[in-house]
């Protein structure tokens, strides 16, 4: 495994971060989407409320398994509640 | 079809062209403005725009089999402006041809509404001086 | 209110600018294009439009009201262009500006329906070689 | 009385009598709009069906009641069934 996640931040979520960007490590025993996010939650504390609510896409598509193990080079996206329009 | 998520101005004759096509009797457009205040009615200067633009442009493609599934359209068109936005300035245009005007009504208001549901597009509020996102 | 009966050509744009109002967060346009077929399926030419320009444009200008108590619109658009239009021309455009879309778009669609019933204006039939008077 | 009236004729009416305006005598005696329409129903026969399915206005506004009596110099416009928009 082992390798590294692209991490998009949108609105709230980009806020919180403060990056619109974030290159995340996989560790090599993997990391499920859930993973992901518990750990994004604990190294950006003002992140945890917002993923929450969040809907989170893998390459383009949304996940609805959160225990989807991720793969080096996925591009993860974080998307707050829309407000477009 | 047309679908742009992009920083351009945006332009009510572009969307008509896009939506040329002399046997549709009636084409509806609506264009969503930067109103000028808040939910909470405090004055705003501006909205900043922000997309997930690879998914948004594939959200709002969906939804053109779908107006034609459901409301017979010939064309649709959606172009969403991104980046900050004044007060007065449009942020969306959508679109809908349609061979009778019942359609095309139903369908460009479809087609807003979908959009405000499941295109990935944020807004965040610029007053004078602070600043707050705000979901809707 | 902006009500026009007349024989130039017809500009989104320019009824765009009538229904400026930068507390309208919802435009919604309806443009009435001569489609390519008469009622009955065979092909046309044009359809020329006429009016009694006076009470049409009285007509309209009730609706303006009519509008604002119904739906709380800011400001509403209306013209009809007369004389000889060719298929696939913009014979109306109708628009109405709102705090709300859903304010607008209904707005939009009343002042089309009210148009068709309520203004005296007509269209014939223009075919490759003869005429005929219709009434819809 | 006496005087002379004006007829506007729009659409399949005009197209009737094959013009857009009629000046229409009004005789000493008087003339009421239903009175009006029958003569112009007789002078024009092909005017005469078309008249039973219009809308009949003087000086710009509905006339709702035929048995109004028409002055000299009014402006009547015959409405054939809209078809605009």
């Amino acid at each position: 495994m082992a390798g590294r996640l692209r991490i998009l931040l949108f609105a709230t979520a980009r806020e919180a971060v403060g990056e619109s960007t974030l290159s995340w490590p996989l560790p090599r025993t993997g990391l499920t989407a859930r993973q992901l996010l518990d750990a994004l939650g604990k190294a950006h504390p003002k992140l945890a409320p917002v993923l929450s609510i969040s809907r989170i896409a893998r390459n383009g598509a949304y996940l609805t398994l959160l225990s989807t193990p991720l793969t080096s080079g996925d591009e993860i996206a974080i998307h707050p509640p829309f407000s477009g329009g | 079809m047309t679908v742009l998520v992009g920083r351009r101005p945006l332009s009510l004759e572009r969307a008509y062209r896009h939506l040329g096509d002399a046997s549709s009797g009636g084409v509806v457009l609506f264009v969503g403005r930067v109103r000028p205040e808040d939910q909470r009615g405090r004055p705003l200067v501006a909205l900043d725009y922000e997309a997930d633009v690879r998914m948004a442009v594939g959200a709002l493609r969906r939804l053109e089999g779908e107006c034609a599934r459901r409301f017979g359209t010939r064309k649709v068109f959606v172009e969403h402006r991104i980046g900050r936005l004044r007060v007065g300035t449009a942020s969306v245009i959508v679109g809908a041809a349609a061979p009778h005007r019942a359609a095309a009504f139903q369908a460009a208001r479809f087609l807003i509404e979908c959009l405000k549901l499941e295109a990935p597009i944020w807004k965040t509020d610029r007053y004078r001086s602070n600043r707050r996102t705000v979901a809707r």
